[in-house]
């Protein structure tokens, strides 16, 4: 088998020095029985070009975005990734490299790292990023928690507009750990009243920018309204290109930044890998999840990059983590890294605005119809009926159009609408026959 | 001019090359991607629009592959060599697996696409977990956790799901047995969910002696027994069925960290072995890169009695006709925005179809091999705490007390290792043992490669003995020791201004 | 224990590990590939089976992804750092080219496919052409030659049979002008072709004087002129289009090398200068990788009187009916066994595309601005034999006479760059100019690279004054200098078995 | 543009520096005239996205060989190329550098090139090889000059059943070389007398193996008759997977042995890039075209690696060198190392063997119509009509059945000719679908 180097010839030369009889005899420990004497019913090896075969029938049988007109959002966006990235993620000692805890020959990941943790700041307009978490559902969950932390009080006050599935997440941490999430039904068209809904009690409010109906709104009071009241603002961010357009939500008085990243550098890949970016201020760091990387020097005074303030992990930590996370997103924050440094300023700023511009062309043509009053590159539209059997059809035709609302809000009575979302990727012949199908 | 011709002008050395961080790469009105600017027009921004610079360098392309060129040129990976590190299974990285990963079908679908749309991608979810059921001999599989700490979330959640569905008098369960030896993830784990962890000595064989974890299960309150085995010290727990018939006599469930599932895989199945769930690392037992710290992912396996309350999405339904069901009743939540890690569920397919069931048996069994091959090359000249107490499982386990007297420690050992080419293996981990080494060669090493690493290890030992300066090592690689005090101590978290 | 702790055990260096070739790493049983053993059956085969052993080493996947990129990280490339060798164009090669090179509807066609099923491919063949008509101002394209010197045999031939088409008494022009100057593969390639090379000198000013050329074209039996523009001594013959009307008054061709068309590209059309015909290294000016020596590919522009002869197989007719035509009376033959490298006219054409015709423009100037800097930043340590004489074009060009009483040369130079974490220029080339060190930084580099360049190089010059070792240089690359002369005395070309 | 770092603010410091008024300024010695104002009549820069759609918009243009069953040969092979091999090659060390004319640092290349030419003598059974020419036809017009060379004599004869377009390029270089290449007509069957061709002037006698047609012979005797008369034999091999399967040329008797080296690590790719391999006799080492690389040691004793024997090459020798080559196909050797390397002597004698069980299975279904007696992955067949119109017809229906002789060999009467080609990349499916087709 063309991955196991040990031969025949190995296993006994190695047996025989260290005085085994077999490979079975080092199996000694098993129980009893539970030592299987044949291989599973499973097939056998196969070569590399029949998996391909294999695995490229499956891929066919799936609808890939690229194949036409396609307007999917409501936390996974389709974005265009240089070629250079993803090259450079697939350099060796990139992709088959472990968490960097020797640091000595592991600068290459720290340095990336160090320079993803202060994008993220940028981005954000926070203070202090770490490492990267799972996705962006798993961050909000974490900010709820290092909220209560912070805190030390135990009730969250979440926005009907947050993305259920992040809601969700958060929810199923706080029926194991105990602590309550109180969730406003969704509204749509924006205009939800938070602020009432905070008191002593009041860990944090979490709000979406832009809310999964595409609102965006300034949160600014509603962080003081928050802070009145010694509870922290968790905003969470499920289009980080966004923020290239976007006033960050540093500067509206954000406590945490909880966010998907996946836009920058990363494939939708059916929603995962995905990469969470997490920021907060800099007096909350060490309730932080997660690894950051810091500066330092090295035994000849040279500039360097290690894993710091590890005593809030699990590793160290071990009951008393600030949580218990450890593989994280590693390589999909280098792809991150990698597509916002090619971008770069710049390149940033046009690419939100190409993405804006996209989604207010689209919004022109559909009108009325549109439900959503301000919105970055995905919006709300209302259809004559049901959504989710109209992207059913249009499906069948070759239009992903969109997310219908149903999906994440079943029973909700929402089920006329649709998230549409456009990206630099979409074009205006796609523009046009979505706006067509649609009329 | 210097006196010292290995001083350049430069200060880089051939091809070891300095490499400043982008940000002291600003060149403003260079551009890495060319997208064009927008007409000016009526945004919908809502008053909105960010004002200001964000502060983003501009680098041109070409300034941007060198610069991460570059900074890969500073890394160990498994295509640099061998990487031993113990519990981290770092195995070949097939380029099979990238490949295939990549294919538009797999990698430009989105997750909320109609699932008529998405059948194979479906599909091979299902063959995943068919191949994942067939190994662990377990009926359930939840596929959305994101690595193996969110596995252990996802398993213990479901363990505490299933006590509370067992009625009112399972409220008190909050005690989590868990060995002294356990992976930090294990206890903060069940400290994250609110269960009370308690410590399980280690018995001297770097087992959990089976009396005394009798009695503390007869304690009461137990929810569950959190088990890694193969274990951390790097032996088979060899009185695991009686383990898991005590955890269930006390109405507790028994979870198993599957860290170390590399050392069975094919060949036993926890199943057989009375565990309830467990979370499998695609990460580690079927190769998907680690990626220089992720992404990961941990799909748990569930006994019949856990299974009911796994997490949503689930898929559902027939080839052809399936489906994610997003809500369940019993199940206890969710965990993640999505149906997990796509991308490493293909690579992990697609490595376990190139092994099969034979390959896959051949896999653990090269694993073990190559680790008591190096336990039984090394044991006279490093200390091996449990090389008494039967063969090793796919680590070989070393301590520090052979080294006491020549100052040198293991982390002196680790460095030194890195200036011979080997990254180090895992140091003072598992905590029970002072000074730990924890050697994981994995299967995909040859003998030659282990020989090396034998003398290599042998060379240095006698260094030590020596008096060699090992403490001050590394001297060759990229970065001498680094000062990890004053990082924690005044942190510097983000980019700043230059010349700091 | 060895006194030097910079000394190891291994003999590896950190992340510099030492890598035995793979006859070396033989391992009988072990497999890099799993195609199934066929059954046995009769072949047909006819007695020829191959009995006994081929001699090949046996290695698993992993040991074969080590090993090479063990061996990639001992080669320094563009991706690197600064790659200045004048006459290379070692500019950026952009990963998109990669990419698009490699849809399956270019890399997986077969050259002799039914031609209703590669329409795509011819008319991206024709797309290239119209871009190398439109920046050189020729009419015609042949596109099969494989890389430079083949483009130069594909010219002239076709000056060869455009002169045999003109009658008998053409059988005596015989005399091909060559520069002194020349790159080694203009006289090679007019020698092979049965031509007699006619050296002109270099005029001082590091081009051919104009008169002195009308004398020798004078001389009778003249075929051609092969004069390379900007040319190698990284100027521009301006009286290029005086030499043009001389050839062509003695009845001969111009043949121009296009090596250095990087330094005009988008700017200056060779056929407005009176050129017949030019190859254009793809893998230089198009930015093609040159892959550690090749592939490249040498598509060559014909003027108007050269176009009827160049070579088959030629593409005709129109878009969505294009054909390959593989014979015609006035070609003057066939020079590759295909239609000429595909895989490099994608990344070419991708290049073209994304830079267009402004980006081209651009690319000249910078190349041509990048040069002059480093000429101006320099000729006050480095000799600058021309500098004098006008602009440099995107080569500047120096020489060892500031060198002169340091005992240090050219190549010790060449070899502290390497310590310095640079490329060394090309040297020692053009002949014409004492220990020559031709420096081209392509329009790819920072500002900052260049300046870093000027200091490293200022850096050197100085310490060649103060008697720095440079002629033991380098110290840090993975080899000392290497002893070629005992290579050539005893060559040992192939792997002979181990330890020698 | 998002490859040219260079900025106006550098580029006006730059001219500041240097004293130069402008970037035009700077191509003074432009005649009068030829210098352009503006940019040439060609569309404008454009981003990765764009172009990458524009492309792929003209490959899917293109049937691509895995779209459905496929049977062309005649020179340049379908074979898996397995994923490591892409990988490694396009790592920028390898992909980016340039010939290793600065030793220390391109050890990488000049190892594998050392490792090229070592596998390429035990394919061959040859006892030198070169570091690659640029195809197998420009490798053959090679060997018939060096057999010029070091025969001193001027007269080529070549086989029937060379594959007509390396004839060809040999015979448009004899041309202008002034040497005489006497080429028989083919003989789809084989059995051709070149032996009583050959006198004393003949240089060298070239065939093919296995040839055009697919037939495979035993050049032996044809070696001792040229020997005997002091000509060479020049074996050329367009399908090197044949030499896993196959007695080596080496071992009939050959003196220079040139061959099409694509199977092994490269795709097709329309035809190119491909890799010539060359290789001779150490005897007449001195005479052979191309680079060579040798082993040697540094100045602390290591070995280590070098181009040599440059005295023979164009850089050095100019107008006396063996060749004009200079840039070679470099990668395209690497990926054959690397593929050769992976296959390893095993795997390479299972993919021969595969290739020739599934021919001798499609040869078994066509039975009387395989005009070809013995063969190795590839045979002719004799169709009732016109072999082109009966592609043609069967690409449409997604068959790419082969290679018409006809294409190759117009007009000679041999338009019922088929040449089929089977690979480990064609399945029981391909070949039923083609058997049944061609009935
Ligand atoms: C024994 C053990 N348990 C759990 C984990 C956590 O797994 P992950 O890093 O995938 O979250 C690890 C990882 O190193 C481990 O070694
Ligand atoms: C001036 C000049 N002419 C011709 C050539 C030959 O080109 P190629 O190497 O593509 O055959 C070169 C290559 O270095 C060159 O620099």
């Amino acid at each position: 088998m063309r991955y196991l180097p040990i031969t025949d010839a190995d296993r006994s030369g190695m047996l025989q020095a260290i005085g085994a009889p077999s490979v079975e005899a080092l199996f000694a420990d098993v129980p009893e029985g539970a030592l299987l004497a044949e291989p599973v019913d499973l097939p056998r090896h196969a070569g590399e070009f029949e998996v391909e075969r294999r695995l490229s029938r499956l891929a066919a049988r799936n609808r890939a975005a690229g194949a036409g007109p396609f307007f999917c959002g409501a936390g996974s966006y389709r974005h265009h990734i240089p070629a250079a990235v993803d090259y450079l993620i697939q350099r060796g000692e990139f992709l088959t490299s472990y968490t960097p805890y020797q640091p000595e020959i592991a600068q290459g990941t720290l340095q990336y790292l160090f320079e993803f943790q202060t994008q993220v700041c940028l981005l954000t307009g926070m203070e202090v990023a770490n490492a990267s978490m799972y996705d962006g559902a798993t961050a909000a969950a974490e900010a709820v928690t290092m909220a209560n932390r912070v805190t030390r009080r135990s009730k969250a006050v979440v926005s009907g507009n947050l993305h259920p599935h992040y809601r969700d997440t958060a929810a199923t941490l706080a029926r194991f750990q105990g602590f309550a999430l109180e969730a406003g039904p969704p509204m749509p068209a924006g205009g939800e009243d938070l602020a009432s809904r905070i008191d002593d009690e009041t860990s944090c409010v979490v709000v979406q920018y832009p809310d999964l109906f595409g609102n965006i709104s300034d949160f600014s009071a509603l962080a003081e309204a928050a802070h009145a009241k010694g509870a922290l603002l968790v905003v969470v961010v499920t289009e980080i290109v966004a923020l290239g357009a976007l006033r960050p939500p540093g500067e509206m008085g954000a406590d945490i930044v909880a966010a998907e990243g996946q836009s920058l550098g990363n494939a939708m890949g059916f929603g995962g890998p995905h990469l969470g970016l997490f920021a907060a201020r800099t007096r909350h760091m060490r309730q932080m999840p997660g690894r950051l990387c810091g500066e330092t020097v090295d035994a000849d005074g040279r500039r360097g990059y290690v894993l710091t303030l590890a005593t809030r992990e699990q590793h160290i930590r071990r009951e008393r983590a600030t949580s218990n996370i450890c593989t994280n997103s590693g390589l999909c924050s280098l792809a991150f890294t990698i597509h916002l440094t090619l971008l770069g300023e710049t390149g940033l700023k046009r690419l939100a605005a190409l993405n804006h511009a996209g989604a207010v062309s689209l919004a022109d043509r559909l009108g009325a119809r549109v439900v959503t009053p301000a919105f970055f590159n995905e919006f709300t539209v209302r259809l004559a009926g049901d959504a989710a059997g109209a992207v059913e059809q249009l499906a069948g035709e070759g239009i992903l159009a969109g997310v219908p609302v149903s999906r994440l809000h079943p029973g909700a009575g929402l089920d006329d609408l649709l998230l549409v979302a456009v990206t630099e990727t979409t074009d205006e012949e796609d523009l046009a026959a979505l706006a067509e199908a649609l009329s | 001019m210097s006196g010292d011709f290995h001083d350049t002008v430069s200060g880089d050395l051939g091809l070891r090359i300095e490499e400043p961080p982008i940000f002291e790469q600003d060149s403003p009105g260079a551009l890495g991607v060319d997208w064009p600017e927008t007409e000016a027009g009526a945004d919908r921004l809502g008053g909105l629009a960010r004002s200001g610079a964000i502060g983003l360098p501009s680098l041109a392309e070409p300034t941007v592959v060198r610069h991460y060129t570059r900074l890969s040129q500073k890394n160990y990976g498994i295509d640099t060599g061998l990487f031993p590190l113990g519990s981290c299974t770092m195995k070949h990285n097939p380029r099979l697996n990238e490949r295939v990963a990549r294919l538009p079908g797999f990698a430009d679908i989105h997750p909320l696409q109609p699932e008529s749309t998405v059948q194979g991608a479906l599909a091979l979810c299902r063959e995943l977990q068919r191949w994942l059921t067939v190994l662990t001999g377990m009926p359930g599989v939840a596929l959305t956790p994101g690595a193996g700490a969110h596995g252990e979330l996802c398993g213990m959640m479901a363990i505490r799901a299933a006590l509370d569905a067992g009625g009112a008098a399972n409220a008190d369960r909050k005690r989590v047995l868990v060995p002294d030896s356990a992976h930090g993830t294990n206890p903060a784990t069940a400290a994250a969910l609110g269960f009370e962890v308690v410590s399980i000595p280690e018995d001297g064989r770097g087992r959990v002696d089976p009396g005394r974890f009798e009695a503390l299960a007869g304690e009461g309150g137990v929810a569950a027994v959190m088990l890694t085995n193969p274990n951390t010290c790097g032996v088979f727990e060899n009185d695991i069925r009686r383990i898991a018939d005590a955890v269930h006599e006390a109405g507790g469930y028994f979870y198993c960290d599957g860290a170390n599932f590399n050392a069975i895989v094919g060949r036993v199945r926890p199943g057989d072995l009375g565990v309830d769930a467990m979370h499998i690392n695609l990460h580690k037992t079927f190769s998907t890169p680690h990626g220089g710290g992720g992404p990961g992912s941990g799909p748990v396996v569930f006994s019949e009695a856990l299974a009911p309350f796994a997490p949503v999405p689930r898929i559902v339904g027939e080839d052809g006709a399936l489906r994610l069901e997003e809500a369940n009743g019993q199940a206890f939540g969710r965990m993640k925005a999505f149906h997990g890690q796509m991308g490493m569920f293909v690579r992990a397919l697609a490595y376990m179809m190139s092994h099969g069931a034979d390959g896959l048996r051949q896999v653990s069994g090269d694993a073990v091999l190559n680790a008591n091959y190096l336990l039984r090359k090394l044991e006279d000249v490093y200390s091996a705490p449990f090389a008494h107490a039967g063969p090793a499982m796919h680590e070989a386990l070393f301590d520090d007390r052979a080294l006491k007297d020549t100052g040198v420690s293991t982390l002196d050992i680790a460095k030194a290792m890195i200036d011979e080419g080997l990254h180090p293996m895992t140091v003072y981990f598992p905590l029970v043992v002072h000074g730990a080494m924890l050697v994981e060669p994995t299967e995909t090493e040859t003998r030659a490669s282990l020989d090396r690493f034998v003398a290599i290890m042998r060379g240095l030992a006698e260094r030590a003995h020596d008096g060699a300066p090992l403490t001050e090592a590394p001297f060759h690689a990229p970065r001498r020791r680094l000062d990890e005090t004053q990082a924690a101590r005044k942190p510097v978290l983000r980019w700043r201004g230059a010349g700091e």
